[in-house]
């Protein structure tokens, strides 16, 4: 067969999915020599089961989960994908001006005690000498749940995904800081990818030109995305977004977190982050590996 | 006065299935007044039974009207019905105590039980009692338990001829002591004539009286000679009810 | 259904609906929206076909996954019931089984069939299953001896008396567990489709929670509800008015 | 538990412990730990004392939510079974409250009174009770009308026939709705926790989830249905043996 | 031959709550052989229905055996409980033709259901009826059940007096009919000596075989004065079963 599929589950209303439905808009597929398969789900947990199952060839994830799954029967490999990272969200009139300001006060967490935003927000807290794990009130709770507390007035202040945060920046809210803000403040100055393709490595090896071709019809139809209208509005319908504010905010952070550059100064950085993150989140989060296994990343070019 | 006044004009069942109905009883009507001890005897299935739960109150779906006094009936009653209907979770001693009330004296009810031939079941669950037992254990419930008004389902049925001979002596003595209205059902005349004042003949369904005998012998004097003899006068002077003797 | 009995329950949900808009119009939140828009939502997705083909797969699941737990938890809780060295045994098995977190087993099911079709109701019946048969094992504890003596003594036969003896008495118990386990496999499956299909009301209910459309998910969840009472009305009543006459 | 029964115990959970060990072997997947690694990492937990204190969270809300849910279930399941008018007109509304999606409840829950320890355990006995509701209405219907008719003969009263007559009748379903009723709160529990809680099984669980650690997921499991079968032992299944002596 | 031999060395019941047991039957033996019709007659509670559930099969927790020609019993046999234990769920009709099989001859069972009196009822469902009603239904089942031995345990009870004698007539034509042994538990000495071959009294429990009288009077012969006559004949010659005349 000259056209070989890949086989991709992702969420059905997840920004990876605007550029996969992009690709096949465009037929970037088969122009890359491969036949995309989009298997949509309703939650990111799915995907990885999907993976585990050997269900699904690529899914998308970050790279603590590839970290701490290494070692586990099969290996799984990163490749970047977006550098769209998540928030702290507080109302416009709000008097929190900086991290300081959060002791005493409501915190909403997206996700877990182990959120990467979180963690990195409690270490860069910590330098100031303040422990927001016993100085604020934490609620954890689901992001979407929580988008809706916010505007409700039960909560101060609120770290969520990007996606989130940018509804809340069409309503009127500030941005107190970014993760990235936050990774730079710490040391670190960077800008790293978070969220990528995640495949196994025994399958990235026997399918490398494909996957390449992929990986090149992704960062394709992002670009296209980010310039042409017309391919904008043909994924419009899937960011769920009704008013125009909010559609520019979601198109801004999607083509602000593209990969440009990933090379050996990012491989570090991620490096230097996974330590911080074992600092706070310890074993729990990384598992047994202690460091990042720097044969993580995919190496495109070297294939 | 203590006068109970039953009278069902119509009493019927809706039918298995169709929109037929079945009347059980029609025109009943009879009274009792001042203690007396009425028995009744009636085919298989004619309605003695719904008679008795609509005296107890257990069933108002019918045509007509039950009195005590010219009131409804109010009362406490005793009831035996044709089944044992004890509770198969509580021991006989429970079960007597629930129908009686906590502030009965124990002692009279252990004596009854004595009497009936319970003495060593105070404390069994009726299904590790004969059958027969589980009726005396009722028969011992409405026994123990105070009130105006006696209804018994065929209660000596199942008993050997000694037991139920002490059953009824018992009954007789209770009756004699505390004074009440008693609704006694049989299949067995002798029965009926030996314990009654008087004693109703229903007819097959829909039922009504078809006779109402007084019975003359003396308390004192109904031996089985003269039970049998009554019995013959009354084959005799009331062919009527002849297929019921 | 007789006339009195639609007025009746027309009279209970027209009362329900007001209640629901009272609240609504008083909270005037966009998480408990007003029956009018629920409905117009549930009309429009009506219309563009989407909640027909999710409701179609969700029912289809459900079916089977329903009839499988249902005849498996019946024939077990009799067994478990009826013979107590069997249930000694067995009885830590069907709490560990209980107590399972669903997460648990639908990941082991997904990861070991893989993501496919047997694998979701493979998981719902594996959750279904213990509820049934412990309901159905307090039914078998309390059956009458006295008609399975009867039974016995005319050698009515195993079948004969499982068809007449011991399925009657075990309807009360049969009718609970179907009665609450159409709602837990339906929100089993809801839990099944939103961690491995891509189609189904569990798929749809979660991606318009990401969104937090909580509109859309009272229109498929009014669609559903809707099934689950024609069910109840055209199936399961007269059934049980049909098995209760002899009362 | 006499010491027949203790053996008998021992010997199914070792057969199952084998059974789980060989199966783990053979799948050789890290979604399926062995039990070894499994209790391993529940001694770790329990030493570093975070298990002991979710577990104590979760059992708490579980017992108020699991008395409410049952004492009104059995309560409303009673009223409904005796009732056949009010259960023409409530009929519907419990199919409604059995079949809306726990996730729908949960939420409503959370907006309505904020992220607060009632609304999780509001959320969960809404969840319960239409179960419970079902279960005992149809224990409810099949009264032995022959004892009730005894009990208002003889003029027990109201409480007299409930407690004497009635309730033991509904023991077996009440007992079904207590022994399925703990393991789906525990389900309930799970997920109100995970959608707005920062403790408690649920929390923890789905944050392993998310990092896809099933040993500690199972582990966390294990805890629980110790917990569970040390209730059966020691309190249910005396329980039935009290309730049933008369057998 | 069709020979039964019961032989119950020893049968007992656990006691409530207790480690003691209770001693139902102890050392109880006899034979019945060639379709005879034995009664049998002891005070309540003393282990008949015991001994029948035991010669039924429903209960072999005793020690001692039950042998038909000395074979263990495998034979079909009928029943007819001290209660009615019909299905409720099933009609009359339904109720017979689960025991007899679906091969049965409709016209045979409606036959003796209308000579019980129940030839209304075939469609009705046992709720519907009285118990005398379904204890004549019971009665239907066990005969038309075809069997080399019909057990029956105080079959006539709760049936008024005229039903009563169509049913013991109705037996008697059977047992003449499709011959077969019959052991037949009474309270009624009367109906025992009308009936039987023989007549079994048992003591009080632990139950034993106090006394085994053969009825003297040919079967064309017992009327009521010759019943009366053998009756007292045997208080005299017998004192150690006076209590149970
Ligand atoms: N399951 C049981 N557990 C304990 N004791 C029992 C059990 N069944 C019967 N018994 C006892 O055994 C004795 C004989 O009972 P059985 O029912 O055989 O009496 P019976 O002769 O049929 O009496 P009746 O004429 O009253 O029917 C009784 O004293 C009863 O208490
Ligand atoms: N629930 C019912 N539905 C329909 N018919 C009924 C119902 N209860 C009783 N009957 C009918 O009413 C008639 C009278 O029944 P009842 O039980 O009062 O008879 P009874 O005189 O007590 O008879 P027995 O001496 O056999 O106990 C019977 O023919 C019976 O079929
Ligand atoms: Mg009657
Ligand atoms: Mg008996």
């Amino acid at each position: 067969e000259s056209t070989h599929p890949i086989k991709i589950s992702v969420l059905k209303f997840g920004t990876i999915n605007w550029t996969l439905e992009t690709i096949k808009n465009s037929g970037l597929d088969e122009k890359n020599n491969f036949k995309l398969i989009v298997q949509p789900l309703a939650s990111t947990q799915a995907s990885k089961i999907a993976l585990q199952a050997n269900a699904t060839d690529i899914i998308a994830s970050d790279w603590t989960w590839v970290a701490r799954q290494r070692g586990s029967p099969s290996n799984y490999l990163f490749a970047p994908y977006s550098s769209s990272a998540g928030s702290i969200m507080v109302p416009a009139q709000s008097t929190i001006q900086s991290i300081d300001d959060l002791v005493g006060k409501n915190l909403g967490i997206a996700g877990r005690a182990l959120d990467k935003n979180w963690l990195l927000l409690r270490t860069l807290a910590l330098r100031n000498g303040i422990d927001l794990n016993k100085a604020a009130t934490k609620t954890f709770g689901a992001p979407p749940l929580l988008n809706n507390l916010i505007q409700r007035n039960e909560l101060d202040a609120l770290i969520n995904f990007w996606h989130y945060s940018a509804r809340l920046k069409a309503k009127g809210y500030r941005e107190l800081i970014s993760t990235h803000g936050i990774i730079h403040q710490l040391g670190i100055h960077t800008t790293v990818p978070i969220l990528g393709y995640v495949f196994n490595e025994e399958w990235a090896n026997k399918n490398t030109i494909q996957l390449n071709g992929f990986l090149s019809a992704s960062r394709e139809a992002a670009d296209l995305l980010c310039t042409s209208d017309k391919h904008w509005n043909a994924i419009l319908p899937l960011t769920r977004a009704k008013d125009k504010t909010t559609q520019q905010m979601l198109r801004n952070g999607y083509c602000k977190g593209r990969i440009t550059h990933f090379g050996q100064k990012e491989k570090q950085a991620i490096s230097d982050i996974y330590t911080l993150l074992y600092k706070v989140g310890g074993q729990k989060l990384i598992g047994s590996v202690k460091t990042l296994d720097p044969n993580l990343f995919w190496n495109e070019t070297q294939h | 006065m203590n006068r109970l006044t039953v009278n069902i004009k119509n009493k019927y069942f809706p039918k298995d299935g169709c929109d037929e109905i079945f009347t059980a009883i029609k025109d009943l009507y009879f009274e009792l007044s001042n203690n007396e001890f009425i028995c009744i005897v009636g085919p298989s299935g004619c309605g003695k039974t719904t008679l008795l739960n609509a005296i107890a109150k257990l069933d108002d779906d019918f045509d007509g009207s039950i009195t005590m006094d010219n009131e409804s009936l109010n009362e406490n009653i005793s009831y035996v019905f044709q089944t044992p209907r004890l509770l198969p979770w509580r021991t006989v001693l429970e079960n007597i105590h629930l129908a009686v009330g906590e502030d009965s004296a124990l002692s009279s009810i252990t004596d009854i039980l004595q009497q009936l031939g319970l003495g060593d079941n105070l404390h069994s669950y009726p299904h590790h009692l004969s059958l027969g037992m589980q009726r005396r254990v009722a028969l011992a419930r409405a026994f123990c338990v105070p009130s105006k008004l006696l209804l018994m389902d065929e209660p000596f049925v199942s008993l050997d001829q000694s037991t139920a001979r002490k059953a009824r002596q018992l009954l007789l003595d209770l009756w004699e002591q505390q004074s009440r209205n008693v609704i006694f059902v049989t299949h067995d005349l002798n029965e009926a004539i030996e314990l009654a004042d008087r004693i109703l003949f229903l007819s097959e369904s829909p039922s009504t009286v078809l006779d109402d005998i007084k019975i003359s012998i003396p308390r004192g004097e109904r031996t089985s000679d003269n039970i049998a003899e009554f019995k013959q006068q009354l084959k005799v002077s009331n062919p009527a009810i002849q297929h019921l003797i | 259904m007789s006339r009195s009995s639609f007025l009746n329950s027309s009279l209970s949900l027209g009362l329900l609906l007001i209640i629901w808009q009272l609240i609504a119009v008083m909270l005037d939140t966009s998480s408990l929206p007003t029956p009018i828009l629920v409905f117009d939502t549930l009309l429009a997705e009506l219309n563009n076909g989407e909640l027909v083909h999710h409701l179609g797969i969700t029912l289809y699941r459900l079916t089977i996954s329903f009839f499988l737990a249902m005849f498996l938890g019946v024939a077990i809780g009799l067994i478990l019931g009826r013979h107590e060295k069997l249930n000694l045994f067995f009885d830590s098995w069907l709490i560990i089984l209980l107590n399972i977190p669903a997460l648990v087993t639908i990941i082991l099911c997904y990861i070991w069939f893989g993501l496919i079709e047997t694998a979701a109701i493979f998981a719902v019946v594996i959750n279904k299953l213990p509820n049934v048969v412990v309901t159905i094992r307090e039914g078998a504890r309390n059956l009458d001896e006295e008609l399975i003596e009867m039974a016995n003594a005319y050698r009515f036969g195993r079948n004969k008396t499982l068809f007449h003896v011991i399925l009657p008495q075990l309807y009360p118990y049969i009718m609970a567990a179907a009665r609450t386990g159409l709602a837990l496999i339906w929100k089993i499956v809801l839990v099944v489709e939103m961690l491995g299909r891509s189609d189904g009301m569990g798929y749809q209910i979660h991606l318009f929670f990401q969104l937090f459309d909580i509109t859309s998910i009272l229109a498929y969840t009014v669609a559903f509800i809707i099934i689950i009472q024609l069910i109840e009305v055209f199936i399961l009543q007269p059934l049980d008015n049909r098995s209760q006459r002899w009362k």
